[in-house]
């Protein structure tokens, strides 16, 4: 059955007023797009540029850093989600609220928290201190910067998870029960499956975003340097373009083939589910 | 092969202290196929979930299966058999993935599993559709899958939960008759939940009619039907013609007959194919609401007045 | 009738397991948050600290750009999402695909594309140069920022709303016309509402990420100064750690109630939807 | 008031050049009420959505309302009203608001509107609702909105898509008989679409049976019933016994009869209230599949063997 209605004269009509429309705005999209690539080829060109040994070393930081965050936040917030979506309790407005609370802080904010949490004044020195005698200061280095991404990652996961979580039908749940399955084989076998779609998702955007941020990073001041911190210093302070362009193409077409085969896995896992 | 159920004394309240299931005793025996009947909210989904162990009754209720208490047994331990309302196969597995989970879950071996996995689509006629993805199924399909998946594990209790309900109107007949052969053919106790009056007489050996959590009345088909307990049930298991007072009628009951003494006005009249369904403004005192009686042959048009006679032994007393 | 299936003891135990974990990750959450909160009061205290002119006017451009960017990038998105979720016609998902590419990009890298389009080198700027003799560079000002931020903000925009589009009923629309509604009246009765809670809930993420941004400001570097470089400045450079923990926390606040504003209002468009 | 409305060699493809709908002309005579009845895929909707304006002829077809050409005319000039399949009513609009709309659109003033809504709201028996939300609504209310909201502007031609497929068995039947007496009252052009048999014989003065794109029958729900087309018609609109070659019947040409001719023997029975629906193997060379009849009385066991006479004016010969 044709479900579209069609009038070819007004779609023709409202088509060539939104052309130009569109042309406009994929130039405005494309143009410095086309224009960051050419800049690539400049001085040593790409291969150069990505294999020479500060890029090789900030590429791999990156991506195990980005790599770790994602798998921490989304097995943390696949528990975390499932049980807040679940169970009712007193409270449990509150608690989500709070847990979801972080995400209104941006990047450069985040990178503050971590130093206040794990700096040299910060709560875990004094605690560890009291405690050990000892103290423990790790804003400044890797685990810093994994606490930040985290901090700034989890709320994000778990409010996705949690809707996700909700959507599930809790009669797979029981229809596995009244076949016998135990708990462990529930999870194994219906929720798992059903959030997969949504794990996938959000780790993906959990990965990307971490590729990318810069305030973090930045506030943290760390000697670790990661991508999007030594484009930044290859284009503004040491104003070596070719290689900066090289680069963020990079990191763009990583991202970008991350985002989408989560994007092709979520939506092939969803016509499963 | 099958079990007596007994819910001995099931209550059921909300947390907020109001009864979706007020005190309950039912007894449904072995080999029985009994349908809780009621409108939505009535407690029959509820007197389900009790049997599954999906739900737990309220202290000093009871579920008994052959005279042993199963109340603390959560349901994965009931070894029962169940098909929900749509059926919820599970999206990730194949056709015989559905069929076959019980059997996985019992660490039964592959080739055994195999063996009674074809068994299943045989029984339910699904032969090829194994490997089949289940969102590639008709609702009808669904539906067997759903059945047979609860019949792989040879469960000695089945319950259904409005098995027809996501089901046009015209597989639902056939399905029924379907449904009603292999539970002739199986013997196994079963219980199923419907708000449909015609499904619950076609396929139950005993109907329990509920209404706001409270057992109405449990009786053969036929009892319900001919032997209402009082004016809901009479409406609910079928069509009530009021005579006036608290004097009821079946349509059956009423036949056109000039020489008969209660007269009527045809209102409207629905071709039905065998038959044609009359709706009457009674003239009859007291009488309220519209008279409605099925006639095979001519029909006389919207407007014009007949004389009806009563089969007087059809008549019933029905209390409000 | 009672959906939720019951078992008291295993419920309790897991939740017994949980608690402690949903403890420790609040105060990861919360802890540097109300050191954050405490800190605002060192110095001259928050009132001060927001209303001396610097903070003022940072706050103020802030909001001010962020809020066009909202509404720019939503208004635009909602003609481009409609469109492409309606239309089939070839080169659709290529142009889909083209549109919601500048999703890969972090926001440095979003700076260093705004100034390839309209820095002192751009393509802008040799346009104009030969069509009116003149270079136009606007990179380093707040259309800079504008560009930078719509770039960053409208491709996100585009994907939720197109989203949103196909999830619209046509049938609503053909009832409409079917009443006699000519395009202008299906399109305030019928389409606008119907996208309201998806306009809604994207600008306020817009908005929120916009307060936020600091990459593309950075490397921008304008003299322009918005609110997360004004913190981060105050933090690292002039350590003045009060300030920038009340700008923190209020920029944290506004993003918050921005934020929940735009859960509540698309939670009562969409129970209205 | 009402229109004739005409469908002059319409045909509809698909871009891939198949066709919804083979070229067709149908008339629907002033004041008529017709249904569209068939499986889905047959072309019924794509039908009615020619006569909207939703959907446009290939090339050569034309749509005549009253002998005008309206072929061209968008949906929003063609004055019809029309109910949708799922009632698509506007979610941010209260009931008064949904009825009122068609007059908000053509600038009827709001006191004329008013009291026009009003009217409305009567006339469908939904006094008092007006402020209502419309996810407030049951079902059955939400398809009287939709039918008030299409009846406000008083069109002269009705369309229906699919009117109670939403719905449940028991609100189907209710709201069947309030349809049919409000179309009696107003004695407007109807045409609706429906899969159910029962429904489009109960409700529609003619029915075209249609099939892969292409009408197979128009008639009378009688015409129809007693002397379908073919075989599918025939099955469509009822239940057809098979009595050997090209001979069929429906399940009230069949009688049990000691002296019968035909005999068969018991599979199942439900009990339906008025009557018990017997399956039946046939024990003719021949007859294929099962035979089907209604009985009033007592009612032989499964598995015993019956005879049965046949009214021999009442076989059909249906070609394939």
């Amino acid at each position: 059955m044709a479900r579209r209605s069609e009038s070819a004269g007004p779609f023709l009509l409202r088509a060539a007023l939104l052309a130009p429309a569109l042309v406009l705005l994929l130039a405005f999209f494309l143009l410095p797009l086309a224009k960051l690539a050419m800049l690539g080829f400049e001085g040593q060109g790409y291969w150069a540029a990505i294999t020479a040994p500060r890029s090789l070393r900030a590429l791999r930081d990156t991506v195990l850093l980005s790599a770790a965050v994602s798998f921490s936040a989304v097995a943390l917030a696949a528990v975390v989600g499932h049980f807040l979506a679940r169970r009712r309790f007193p409270g449990r407005r509150l608690l989500v609220a709070m847990l979801t609370l972080p995400m209104a802080f941006p990047g450069v904010v985040v990178g503050f928290l971590v130093i206040l949490l794990a700096g040299r004044q910060g709560l875990v020195g004094s605690v560890t201190e009291a405690l050990f005698g000892e103290r423990l200061v790790f804003a400044y280095s890797f685990a810093g910067l994994f606490a930040g991404y985290l901090y700034f990652s989890l709320p994000r996961c778990i409010a996705t998870i949690m809707a996700a979580a909700e959507a599930l039908d809790p009669a797979l749940e029981e229809a596995a029960r009244s076949l016998g399955a135990r708990r462990w084989r529930v999870v194994r076998d219906v929720i798992l499956p059903g959030l997969a779609p949504a794990l996938v998702a959000s780790g993906a955007i959990c990965f990307a975003t971490a590729m990318g941020a810069l305030g973090t990073a930045f506030t943290l001041a760390t000697d670790t340097s990661v991508l999007p911190m030594l484009i930044y210093t290859e284009f503004t302070l040491a104003t070596n373009l070719g290689v900066a362009a090289s680069l963020s193409v990079l990191l763009g077409a990583t991202t970008w083939v991350v985002l989408a085969l989560a994007r092709g896995a979520s939506g092939s896992l969803a016509a499963n589910a | 092969m099958s079990l007596t159920a007994l819910l001995q004394n099931c209550a059921r309240s909300f947390p907020d202290g109001t009864r979706a299931l007020h005190p309950t005793t039912l007894e449904f025996a072995a080999g029985s196929v009994t349908a809780l009947l009621g409108p939505s909210g009535c407690g029959k989904t509820t007197t389900l979930r009790l049997l599954a162990g999906l739900a737990m009754p309220d202290a000093g209720g009871r579920v008994l299966f052959d005279g042993t208490d199963v109340t603390g047994l959560p349901v994965e331990q009931r070894g029962i058999g169940m098909v929900f309302q749509n059926y919820a196969l599970f999206p990730n597995r194949d056709v015989a993935g559905n069929i076959g989970y019980g059997l996985e879950v019992r660490g039964v071996p592959k080739a055994e599993r195999t063996a009674r996995v074809a068994e299943m689509l045989r029984l339910t006629r699904l032969e090829g559709l194994g490997h089949r993805r289940v969102d590639q199924l008709s609702g009808g399909q669904r539906q067997r899958v759903a059945l047979a998946r609860a019949l792989a594990p040879a469960p000695r209790l089945l319950l259904l939960d409005e098995p027809f309900g996501a089901l046009d109107a015209r597989l639902r007949e056939a399905l029924r008759a379907e449904l009603a052969a292999l539970l002739a053919t199986l013997r196994i106790t079963t219980i199923f939940v419907t708000h449909d009056q015609a499904e619950a007489m076609a396929l139950g050996d005993q109907v329990v009619v509920m209404q706001s959590g409270r057992v109405l009345q449990q009786g053969s088909p036929r009892a319900v039907y001919q032997q209402p307990a009082n004016r809901f049930v009479g409406q609910f298991v079928g069509t009530l013609n009021h005579l006036g007072g608290d004097r009821f009628c079946r349509p059956e009951a009423l036949r056109p007959d000039p020489a008969g003494t209660l007269g009527g006005v045809v209102l409207v009249s629905f071709f039905e194919g065998g038959h044609t369904r009359l709706h009457l403004r009674p003239e009859v005192p007291g009488a309220e609401g519209e008279w409605v009686l099925n006639l095979g042959g001519t029909v006389p048009a919207a407007g014009s007045r007949m004389t009806l006679a009563l089969d007087s032994a059809a008549v019933l007393h029905l209390p409000a």
